[in-house]
């Protein structure tokens, strides 16, 4: 149970980034759904304390908010690729050598997992030249590895190909039925649909309004004629 | 201290531990010579000794001296080596050579016939009253010591527009004089070991007037050990083979020897 | 010495590096830019020549600037030995290399993604050097600060070439080797402690004109 | 001089730059990663001052290592003056600096990627330091060659705290000052020649080292 | 006109990248479709000459192949998006004051584009500050200005909002009504659909074979049950 309070965060262009009330339930996927800028990856930036608030407080599972708590509990996708130099290998040990994570899944799971994806022949490569799409998929198995309570997903099927982000729709809903929090920003609003319980609304900024999902999509689609 | 001399020999490793070591600092135009490290060697074998010969100005010699950095000195500056002595850091000094300090000049300068003949205070004189470039160390060493007396004696001030000031050893102030087709005053035998490499030639011979004398002197204060090697190298420099080793030193090279000795 | 006299040297000492430097860095960048985005035989090998050039003593520069302007040299005509045009060509020479080395490093590394931008921009060949430079600009003054501390640290080569003229051209360092060689430490930690000011000043003036990146 | 005697002084002279550059780049680095990670009060003005002391002229820090180790000095009863130890002391003062303010340059730039990264991989304080070690290896090189570069090169603070002692502390450039001082132009160049030779050589070593990046 | 013959390049590990013989029609809007890692992007660096290959030859309108003719004919959006240092404004304005194009658009033209994707208030900020989607819309914007004959779209839509990928598509059909070749690399087959000519599907760095849409996308949905 993750609960923002009355954060407020200014930005660099005099906006101010807010959050009045948010609480966040174990077990239930949220969708970040909003326009491109209205604040989406801000919040998950926030909460992994990646980026700080001038004011109000986030509590996770009543323990406070600090750095230590936070990698106790929350494991991050980034919108942007990011890794260390060596090739794709490299990085996947690093995550052994370096993390100091408890909860790592083990070689065994990293190994399927890579096998999964398709990248096992990829692995000997400079992780800076691999394409868009494997790069995606390496931060993926990357934060599946990291094995949390809570899961932040920043677009990461952005740039994935169909057959991928079906292994992802599907990997996320198993992480679901294993009780985790998952925030998922996409801009699929179909994919939203299929995957969220809840859907967190954006702009400007601002969080709109959290809402079930059910309820959500049916005003959607009631009041937009986006598809085809 | 000694002990600790001994420590740090072995630490370093680059010298067997039974070997002594000595500082002896010196100044830049004995140093340019090669004398010192022609003459040490039969000091260095007869008594099992190092010999660290470190040249530097007359000035950093002399602090090198009263830091106790300096082991012994071997340097030409008669007023100040006194000074150093009165002041409690030295015990004694020895005279062991001398030699003479000349001006020199441009080759084949126009002025240098018309200064032949004069005294050295006239020829100074002669150099500012016809503002001719001169350069002068400026570095408080005992040649520019010398240097500044003879100013004095001649009666002319040295604040001619081509009086240069440089701050440097005798070898480099050659070499600039050189450059500059300017007058100098040096002591012989750094012209001597240097004049190959210089467009200058000697315009006012030595003189009486002009001599140079080196001594060596010994610090106060010196653990027994080390005061027994600074004893011994300043008998050494006294004893007749090497007093007559000094006289006939730079003989074969430039056909006059550049050191004399009170005989 | 005077007071007035310090204030000359220093700043005849800064005249001296900060021209050098000057020239040094504008030369060395835009030499490096043509080297990095020209493909040319041995451009490898020439690299590698200006690293190395990094550790030629100065002396040795000053020595060769010396050698051709002594009256025996090929420029002796002109009588520049012991003047302060001598000691700033002895320190152009020293500090090229340097910036060429620090340039190259960081065109090495982030070169090719302006590259790229370049070409999505469809931008002349000529005109991509002038974005080089722009994007270089805030990396630039660490190869500023370098040069001009080495030039302005500098003694071997200013000593050789410019002579520590009193008066004429005696700056900061060739004024500390003097007076340290005199055995006035006092007089020496003085002007030291004056040149890490004016360089703590200049560091702070140069680092004022980086922007936020 | 005698070649045996011109060996000697070239292996004395890399043994002294090589184990300066090596303490001065390993401190040097280190510091200057603990002090981009860590907040605290006047770190703009510790990063200012690094900076400028890279513009001390070398013969300050000779100065200081100079009176530290006279037998006044602090440290005068191990009697270290006019020794290699003195000599490297001064190098790795003289060095440290221009190690840090280049390696703080490059974290300013590439710093916040990588810390990120390590926040995402969840990384122990104390392990983050190793992983910029590890990323920053490959602009080490270009650190390595400047300091190393610097510290071959310099003559002011080793013919100080050295002496020059032929056979025992003399390097190459104070040999290189000292016949140049005495004219003797072609022993200097020759001397320069080796010099920048084994530059090279060292350059094309370390940069071997530099894995394709 | 744009004529692809017998190009081969080896990548690093040891794979060949291959086009036999493609033949690109002006009008045309070609998908580029496949696998993450099946070499579309690639196939675009190639024709822009970003990236050289070791035997074979392009042809551009009949006039050969080198850098001159290339920026003569063809703009290019990465996948990445890439600009210089500086607020999103001066990097508007490097377009007009450094690039060589002699058909740029003019800036009555980008400030309408800036105000309808919604980017008139972020001009001051710096770009690398920028959301990912507000950089892919700078990125799609600048490709709009260099106003080429051939256009080259790597995922330009992978992080924009719905409401943006409905006015970049209308640009794209834009363009085609002007005549312009557009080459379209996507992995939203219904976006492929909807927009495209013809289908370049690729797979292990290889065209597997060019076809007209209308039959690609039907046998796609008889061999496949991809949707919900
Ligand atoms: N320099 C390189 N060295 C080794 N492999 C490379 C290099 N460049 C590209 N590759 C490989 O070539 C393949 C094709 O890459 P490309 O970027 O063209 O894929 P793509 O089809 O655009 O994929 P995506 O949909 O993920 O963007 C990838 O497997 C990539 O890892
Ligand atoms: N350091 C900053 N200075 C100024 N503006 C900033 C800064 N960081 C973010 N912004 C602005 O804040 C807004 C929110 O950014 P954020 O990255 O959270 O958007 P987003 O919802 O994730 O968008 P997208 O869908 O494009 O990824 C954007 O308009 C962005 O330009
Ligand atoms: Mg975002
Ligand atoms: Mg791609």
């Amino acid at each position: 149970m993750i609960s923002f309070r009355k954060i407020k965060k200014n930005m660099k262009n005099q906006k101010k980034f807010t959050i009045n009330k948010l609480d966040l339930k174990k077990g239930y996927v949220y969708a970040i759904l909003g326009h491109n800028g209205s604040g989406k990856s801000t919040l998950l930036k926030l909460l992994y304390g990646i980026t700080n608030f001038e004011s109000g407080s986030i509590i996770i599972n009543k323990e406070g908010f600090n750095e230590k708590i936070v990698h106790k509990y929350i494991s991050y996708h980034p919108q942007d690729t990011c890794y260390l130099s060596g090739s794709l290998e490299d990085n996947f040990d690093y995550i052994y050598k370096y993390s100091n994570n408890e909860d790592l899944l083990d070689r065994g799971s990293l190994n399927e997992l890579i096998k999964e994806f398709g990248l096992e022949d990829m692995l000997d490569i400079n992780i800076k030249r691999l394409s868009g799409g494997e790069q995606a998929k390496f931060q993926f198995i990357r934060t599946l590895i990291m094995n949390k309570e809570c899961i932040l997903l920043d677009e990461p099927m952005a740039s994935m190909d169909f057959d991928t982000i079906r292994i992802v729709e599907k990997k996320i809903k198993d992480l679901k039925e294993k009780n985790k929090t998952i925030l998922l920003v996409t801009h699929d609003f179909l994919q939203a649909e299929r995957l969220s319980d809840e859907v967190i609304f954006m702009q400007n900024l601002n969080i709109v309004e959290k809402y079930k999902s059910e309820n959500f999509f049916k005003d959607f689609y009631f009041n937009n004629n986006y598809f085809f | 201290s000694s002990t600790a001399k001994g420590d740090e020999q072995s630490k370093s490793g680059d010298s067997k531990e039974t070997v002594k070591e000595i500082t002896l600092v010196t100044t830049t135009s004995l140093e340019d010579t090669g004398f010192l490290e022609d003459t040490l060697k039969g000091f260095e074998d007869e008594n099992d000794v190092e010999v660290n010969v470190v040249a530097k100005g007359t000035g950093e010699a002399l602090e090198l001296g009263k830091s106790k950095d300096a082991d012994i000195l071997f340097v030409h500056a008669k007023q100040k080596e006194e000074d150093f002595i009165a002041e409690g850091y030295g015990v004694d000094r020895s005279e062991i050579m001398y030699n003479y300090f000349v001006v020199v000049g441009p080759k084949d300068g126009a002025d240098n016939k018309s200064m032949k003949d004069l005294s050295a205070s006239d020829v100074f004189k002669y150099i500012s009253e016809n503002n001719l470039p001169f350069i002068s160390r400026g570095d408080e060493s005992g040649t520019h010591t010398k240097e500044l007396s003879l100013w004095e004696k001649s009666g002319v001030d040295n604040s001619f527009e081509n009086y240069n000031e440089v701050g440097k050893g005798m070898a480099a102030t050659l070499q600039m004089a050189s450059e500059m087709k300017a007058y100098a005053l040096t002591d012989i035998g750094t012209f001597l070991a240097t004049k190959d490499n210089l467009d200058l030639e000697i315009v006012k011979q030595a003189d009486d007037s002009l001599k140079n004398v080196y001594s060596i002197v010994t610090i106060s204060e010196l653990d027994k050990e080390m005061k027994i090697i600074s004893d011994k190298l300043v008998e050494y420099y006294k004893s007749e083979s090497v007093q007559k080793q000094i006289k006939e030193y730079g003989v074969s090279e430039y056909g006059e020897p550049l050191f004399f000795v009170f005989e | 010495m005077e007071i007035i006299e310090v204030i000359q040297i220093v700043i005849r000492s800064l005249y001296i590096t900060i021209t050098a430097t000057a020239i040094a860095t504008i030369t060395g960048t835009l030499l490096s830019i043509l080297i990095y985005l020209k493909e040319f035989k041995l451009k490898r090998q020439i690299i590698m020549i200006i690293n190395s050039l990094m550790s030629t003593p100065p002396v040795i520069m000053g020595l060769i600037v010396f050698l051709i302007l002594s009256r025996k040299g090929p420029l002796g005509e002109f009588q520049l030995l012991f003047s302060s045009y001598a000691m700033i060509l002895a320190q152009v020479l020293l500090l090229i290399p340097i910036a060429m080395s620090l340039t190259l490093e960081y065109l090495n590394k982030c070169g090719d993604e302006i590259l790229i931008t370049c070409k999505v921009l469809q931008i002349n060949k000529k005109d991509i050097a002038k974005i080089f430079l722009k994007e270089i600009k805030n990396y630039l003054i660490i190869v500023i600060i370098t040069t001009f501390g080495r030039g302005i640290s500098e003694v071997g080569a200013v000593m050789l070439v410019g002579g520590n003229i009193r008066g004429k051209t005696m700056v900061m360092t060739t004024y500390i080797a003097q007076s340290t060689s005199m055995g006035n430490f006092d007089e020496s930690l003085m002007i030291a402690a004056i040149l890490i000011l004016i360089s703590f000043m200049s560091t702070f003036f140069i680092k004022s004109l980086q922007k936020d990146s």
